[in-house]
C-alpha cells in the first residue's frame, strides 16, 4: 500500500464533469466490486473504480469454461453475471463509499426500459460519481442487435439515459463497428458527458481435439495487450471527433502503454486485464505516470493529452 | 499482501512429468491453509498473458518456505520447469478457502495426480496439531507415476492405498472401487483431482451420508474473484442456474453443493 | 525441400472453382512474388500462392519505417508497394508458373477503373488461376472511403470485376467493419466465388519518447497471433452466412491454429506472418496437416470444413 | 538451405552491455560473407514475436562457427542475452548482400558500436585473403565501453583509430573527426553505425570523390524480401519517392544511392 495516497501533484484531471486525482481507473469487469483486491489496492490511492456491469436484476452468467487464454490476450464470456441494481445499493457501493476515489458504475440492460430503470436507480444515490454505460449488450427487443453497433438505437437509448439519472453520462464504446467515430458522435450529440473505449473485440477459439469452442458461450471478447493497437487507434480516431473527454482502455500494463492512450488524445486511462497478471497494476500506474512526469519535467499529465504528432517534422 | 516476489530454493523431477519446487516465501508460508492456492506467473512476456494457479502442496511458516507440486501440461507448466534454484517468480497467494475443520476422527483423503497436493498438505497438517485422528489416504492414477508423493505420506506415518488404470501399482481400477470402507457418519472424505472422480465420490458420499469436501479445478483468469471467470456450477433454490466462484468461494466446496 | 511434392492424399480441395492440391496457401504481402523464399520452400508443396498486392501502375509505398512489433503481433504500413500489372506479368509470373501449383493474384486499385483495368489485364493470361480482390483499399473518388467498409461500394465494385475477367473472384474483405456476414453476403450476391478474410486489422502505436506514432504511415495493419480470435470469429460468421468457400487467415502459425479456421468453416488457410518468423510456415503446415490427418484417421481435409460443434453435447 | 538450429557454443560478455556468441551452424559458416547478417528467433512464444537482424561478426567455415556481436537493447537482445551454451537458437541466414569487392588499395573502415561487427567480419576476410591491402579502422561512439572489438582488430594487426564523445578514450569527439587524413579515389571506405554518422561520411566521401559502401540498418519483420517492410529511400531519376529493401538490396549500398 502506498503510504500516502493524497492528491498527487500533476496527476489530477477532470473527465465527464467530475475530477479524479489522477487519470487511473480499474476497468470495469476486472476489479469486481472495489473490495476484492483490499489486500492488495488502497483504493485511495486510484483515480477511480468502475464496478462490474449492473443489471436492473441479477444475473448468473454463462456456464462454464468462461476465459480462455489466447496470444498476448483472453477472451471471456462471463455473460454479465453481476448481484443486480438492489443487492449492489446494499451490499456493495457502501464500501466503495469509504474511501476518497471517484466511483463509476458500468451498467447495463437488455431493453431500453432496463437500462432506464437501472440510470434511474442510481440517479441520486450518494457515493456514486458516474455511470459508464456499456452499449455491448444486445438489445433483445430488436432482435439481437447490439445498442451499440447502431448509431440510431445508440442515440435513443443515450438520449433517454440522459433524462432518466442526474449522475454523468459515460458511453462505452463498442469496437466491433466500423466507423467508432460515428458511434462516440452520436452518443455526443445525444448527450453523452463521456466517451470510454474499448470494450473487448468479439473473438473465437475453437479446440481442434473436441472441435468445440473453448467457451462455452462459443464467441467470447478479447481483451489484454493483444489489441492495445487496436484501442489506441480507436481512441486516436474518437478524441479527434468530439469535444467529450475519452476514457482511454484496452490492453494497458505499463506506464508506456498508458502514455500511447494518453497522447493519442485520453483524458484518463482503465486497467483491465492486467489486473489479473498484476494486482497491483493500478496503483503501480499511479506511480509509474508521477515518476514519469516527474523524470521528464511536465508540469501536469494533462500537457500530454492528445498530444501525438502526427504531421511530419 | 498477498504478492510475493519468491525466490526458487530447490527444484526436484519427481515420478514422470511431475516436479516441485519449494519457494522461498515467509509471508506465504505463514498465512498458508490446506486447501489454498497460489496464482504464479510463468513468464515475464505477454505469452503466455495469465497466470497459472497451483495448489500449495506444503508450507513450512518457521522456515518460510512454500512449496508446489505439479504436473507439465503445457506451456506454462514447461516454463515452469524451466526455472532453476536461485531464480525469482512472482507469486499471489494465498488464495480461496481452506479445507475446513471438521469434527470426524477419521479423514479420508482422496485424489490422484495434480490433486494430490491439497491433500498431502492437510495431511501433514492435521498430524502436526491433531495426531490422534486418523488419516487415510486413498490414491488414484492411470500409472504408477501418478501415484505422487506417496513416500512423503508414507514419512508421515500414513498409509496409502493405491490404485492405477494400468494396474502398475496397488488395485487394477479407479479410487473410488476403495472407497467403500471409509464411507459411514464417522469419516470425513476430502477430495481433489478430476471432474469425473469428483462427481464419483460425491455421489458415494452423499449416497452414505458421508461428510464430504471436494476440491475443484476450474480455469482462472485472476484468482482473485474479480474477474469472475471460474464458475462453479452450484444448486439453488429457485433460480434456473447458479454459480460460485472457485476462486473465492472455493476451492473447496461441500460436495452437495456442486451440480456435476 | 520436401522430396516428394506430388499431391497428398486427402488433403486436396476445391476452391472457388479452382482445384488446391492441398489447403495451404501463402498470404498476399507477406510472400512477395513467390521467387524470395526459392531457398527455403519448393513451391511444389503449396496449394498455392496468393502474390503481393499489384496495381495497374508501380507504387512505390510509404516512407520507413513501415512496420513495429506488437504484443504478439506487428503493425504494418508497407503502401502497397508493389511492381505494377505489366513488370509483373513480364517479370515475375514466368516464374511462378515453372511450378505446379496454383498462382493467385492479389490486386487493388484507388478507383473502380484501376480495379477494372487490373482484372481485365490479368484476365485470360495463362498461368493465373483467380484474382484475390483485396477491397481494404480507400476509394479515392468517394472520398477515401475503404470499398471494403460499405456494402454497396463493394456491390458495385464486384459486379464490374466479375464482367471485366474470365477468372474466378476471391474477394478478400477487411475486417473493420461492424457486421463482416453482411459484406460477404453483399460480395456472393455481386458474383463472387470465394470470400477471404481476414485482412489486417486497424491499430496504431505510438512512441511516448518521441511522441510520435511508431509508423511513419500513423496507422497501420495488424497481424500474427493477436488477431487470431477475431479472424476465427469473422470465418465462422461468415462461413454460416455465405455459400460460397471462404478463405481463412490471421495469425495462424501451427497446424492447431489452421486447424481452428478449417472448423470454423474455412475450405482453405493461408499463412502470412507466419512465414516471418519461419520461413518454411506454409510447407511445414502442408506436413503438419497431412500428419494430423493420418494420425487422426481422417480420411479427407474436407471431413473438417465447418466441423465446430457448438450446440450443447 | 538458409534455416538452421544452431547451437550456442561459447558466450561472451564484452564491455558494457557488448555481448558476443559463437553458434554452431556449419553451412551458415561456409555461406556467409562479410556484410551478410541472420534473422535470429530469441523466444518460442509470440512475445516477442519477430526474429532480430543481426550482422556476421566471424565465420569460420572450417570450424562451423558463426559468430554474432551484439548490443543489450530491449526485450529481444535481453532474452538472447540469457542464452547459455548447449542451447540451441533459431537462425536464417546468411542474408543480404556482402561488401562489393574493391578495388582501392587503402580500406577504410568506419564506425561504432554495434556497426562494428560487419566491419571486423570485413576486415578478418580481407587479411586472410589479400594480405598486401592496407586496411584502416576508425571506430567511434559515445564513451571506451563502445569501443567494441579493438583487441580483435589488433590481432590481426590492424591500428584502431578511436574517437569518443565522452573523451574516455581516443579523440574526443566525433569518428568523422578523423576522416579527413583517408579520403580521396585511392581509398574505399566501408561505414556502418548509426544514421547520422553514415549521413556524414557519405557527405565527406561525396565531396572528395571518395568511393564508399554504407551498411544501413532498418526495421525489418521478415529479412527476406517478401514484407517490403525495410524500405530505404534511394536516388531516382523522375519517380517522386523511390524505395529499396534493406534486407535483400542491402544491407549494403552505395553510399551515393541513399537518400538521407
Ligand atoms: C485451484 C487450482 C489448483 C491447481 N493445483 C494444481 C497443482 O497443485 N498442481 C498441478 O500440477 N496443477 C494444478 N492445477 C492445474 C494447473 O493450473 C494447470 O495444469 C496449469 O494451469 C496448466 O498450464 P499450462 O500452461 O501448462 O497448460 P495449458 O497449455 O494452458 O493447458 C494444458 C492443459 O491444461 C488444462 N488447464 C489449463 N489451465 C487449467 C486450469 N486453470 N485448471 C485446470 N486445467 C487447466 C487445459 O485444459 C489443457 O488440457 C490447479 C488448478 C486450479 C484451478
Ligand atoms: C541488418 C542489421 C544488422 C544489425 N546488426 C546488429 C549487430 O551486429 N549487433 C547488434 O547489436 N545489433 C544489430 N542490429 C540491430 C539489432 O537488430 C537491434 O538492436 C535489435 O533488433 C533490438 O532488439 P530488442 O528486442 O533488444 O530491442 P527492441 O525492444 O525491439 O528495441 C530497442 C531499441 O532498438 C531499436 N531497434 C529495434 N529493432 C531494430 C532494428 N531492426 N534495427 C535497428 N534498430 C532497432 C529500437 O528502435 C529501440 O530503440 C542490426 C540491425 C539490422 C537491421
Ligand atoms: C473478465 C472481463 C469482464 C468484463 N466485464 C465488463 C463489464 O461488465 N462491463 C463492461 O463494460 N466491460 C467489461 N469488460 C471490458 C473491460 O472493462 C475493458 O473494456 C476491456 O477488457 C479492455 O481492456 P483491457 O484489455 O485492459 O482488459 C470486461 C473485461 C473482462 C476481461
Ligand atoms: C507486411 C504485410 C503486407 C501485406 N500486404 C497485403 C497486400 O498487399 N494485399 C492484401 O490483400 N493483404 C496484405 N496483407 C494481409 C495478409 O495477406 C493477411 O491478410 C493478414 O496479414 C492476416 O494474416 P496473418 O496474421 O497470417 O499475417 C499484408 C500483411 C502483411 C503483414
Ligand atoms: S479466477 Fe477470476 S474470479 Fe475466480
Ligand atoms: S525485412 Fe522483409 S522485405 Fe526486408
Amino acid at each position: 500500500m502506498t503510504p500516502n495516497p493524497d492528491h498527487l501533484p500533476g496527476l489530477d484531471v477532470d473527465f465527464a464533469g467530475i475530477r479524479l486525482k489522477n487519470p487511473v481507473l480499474a476497468a470495469s469487469g476486472t476489479f469486481g466490486y472495489g473490495s476484492e483486491l483490499s489486500q492488495e489496492v488502497d483504493l485511495n490511492t486510484l483515480g477511480g473504480v468502475i464496478t462490474k456491469g449492473i443489471s436492473l436484476r441479477p444475473r448468473s452468467g454463462n456456464p462454464p469454461p468462461r476465459i480462455v487464454e489466447t496470444p498476448s490476450g483472453m477472451l471471456n464470456a462471463i455473460g454479465l453475471q453481476n448481484v443486480g441494481l438492489e443487492a449492489f445499493l446494499k451490499d456493495k457501493l457502501p464500501y466503495l463509499r469509504g474511501f476518497d476515489t471517484r466511483v463509476i458504475v458500468n451498467i447495463f440492460g437488455e431493453s431500453v426500459d432496463e437500462y432506464r430503470a437501472v440510470a434511474a436507480g442510481l440517479s441520486g444515490v450518494e457515493g456514486v460519481d458516474a455511470l459508464e454505460v456499456n452499449v455491448s449488450c444486445p438489445n433483445v427487443k430488436a432482435g439481437g442487435i447490439e445498442f451499440g453497433t447502431d448509431v440510431n438505437q445508440l442515440k435513443a437509448l443515450i438520449s433517454i439515459l440522459k433524462e432518466s439519472t442526474d449522475k454523468p453520462l459515460i458511453v462505452k464504446l463498442s469496437p466491433n463497428v466500423g466507423r467508432i467515430a460515428d458511434f462516440a458522435r452520436a452518443a455526443e450529440e445525444a448527450g453523452a458527458d463521456g466517451i470510454s473505449l474499448i470494450n473487448t473485440v468479439i473473438g473465437m477459439s475453437i479446440d481442434p481435439r473436441t472441435r468445440r469452442p473453448r467457451l462455452a458461450n462459443g464467441t467470447g471478447g478479447l481483451s489484454g495487450p493483444a489489441i492495445r493497437p487496436i484501442a489506441v487507434r480507436m481512441v486516436w480516431e474518437t478524441a479527434r471527433a468530439v469535444k467529450i473527454p475519452v476514457l482511454g482502455m484496452g490492453g494497458i500494463l505499463t506506464v508506456e502503454d498508458a502514455l500511447e492512450f494518453i497522447l493519442a488524445g485520453a483524458s484518463a486511462v482503465a486497467v483491465g486485464t492486467a489486473t489479473f497478471v498484476n494486482p497491483r497494476a493500478a496503483p503501480d500506474l499511479v506511480e509509474g505516470l508521477r515518476q514519469f512526469i516527474a523524470r521528464e519535467n511536465i508540469p501536469h499529465v494533462s500537457r500530454l493529452i492528445g498530444g501525438v504528432i502526427t504531421g511530419n517534422a | 499482501m498477498r504478492t510475493h516476489r519468491a525466490e526458487i530454493r530447490e527444484r526436484r523431477d519427481r515420478t514422470g512429468p511431475y516436479r516441485s519446487l519449494v519457494l522461498d516465501a515467509p509471508a506465504l508460508a505463514e498465512a498458508a491453509r490446506p486447501g489454498q492456492f497460489v496464482m504464479i506467473r510463468v513468464s515475464d512476456t505477454t505469452d503466455p498473458l495469465l497466470r497459472r494457479p497451483f495448489s500449495l502442496f506444503r508450507a513450512d511458516g518457521p522456515a518460510g518456505t512454500a512449496e508446489i507440486l505439479f504436473r507439465i501440461m503445457g506451456r506454462g507448466t514447461s516454463m515452469l520447469d524451466r526455472l532453476q534454484p536461485g531464480e525469482k517468480v512472482d507469486v499471489v497467494g494465498p488464495l480461496g478457502k481452506p479445507f475446513p475443520s471438521l469434527p470426524m476422527d477419521e479423514i479420508v483423503l482422496v485424489g490422484g495426480g495434480v490433486g494430490i497436493p491439497p491433500l498431502f498438505f492437510y495431511a501433514e497438517w492435521i498430524r502436526g496439531r491433531e495426531p490422534a485422528r486418523n488419516v487415510h489416504v486413498l490414491m488414484g492414477g492411470r500409472t504408477k507415476g501418478d501415484l505422487v508423493a506417496r513416500e512423503e505420506f508414507e514419512r508421515l506415518g500414513i498409509e496409502v492405498q493405491a490404485a492405477t488404470d494400468d494396474g502398475s501399482a496397488g488395485h487394477a481400477g479407479v479410487v473410488t472401487d476403495l472407497l467403500r470402507p471409509f464411507l459411514g457418519p464417522s469419516h470425513a472424505i476430502l477430495a481433489c483431482g478430476p471432474a469425473p472422480m469428483l462427481k464419483a465420490v460425491s455421489e458415494m458420499a452423499t449416497k452414505s451420508k458421508t461428510k464430504c469436501c471436494v476440491s475443484v479445478e476450474e480455469r482462472m483468469a485472476c484468482g482473485l474473484g474479480v474477474c469472475m471467470g471460474c464458475a462453479v456450477p452450484v444448486r439453488s433454490e429457485g433460480e434456473a442456474r447458479s454459480y460460485r466462484l472457485a476462486c473465492t468461494d472455493g476451492p473447496v466446496f461441500d460436495a452437495e453443493e456442486v451440480l456435476w
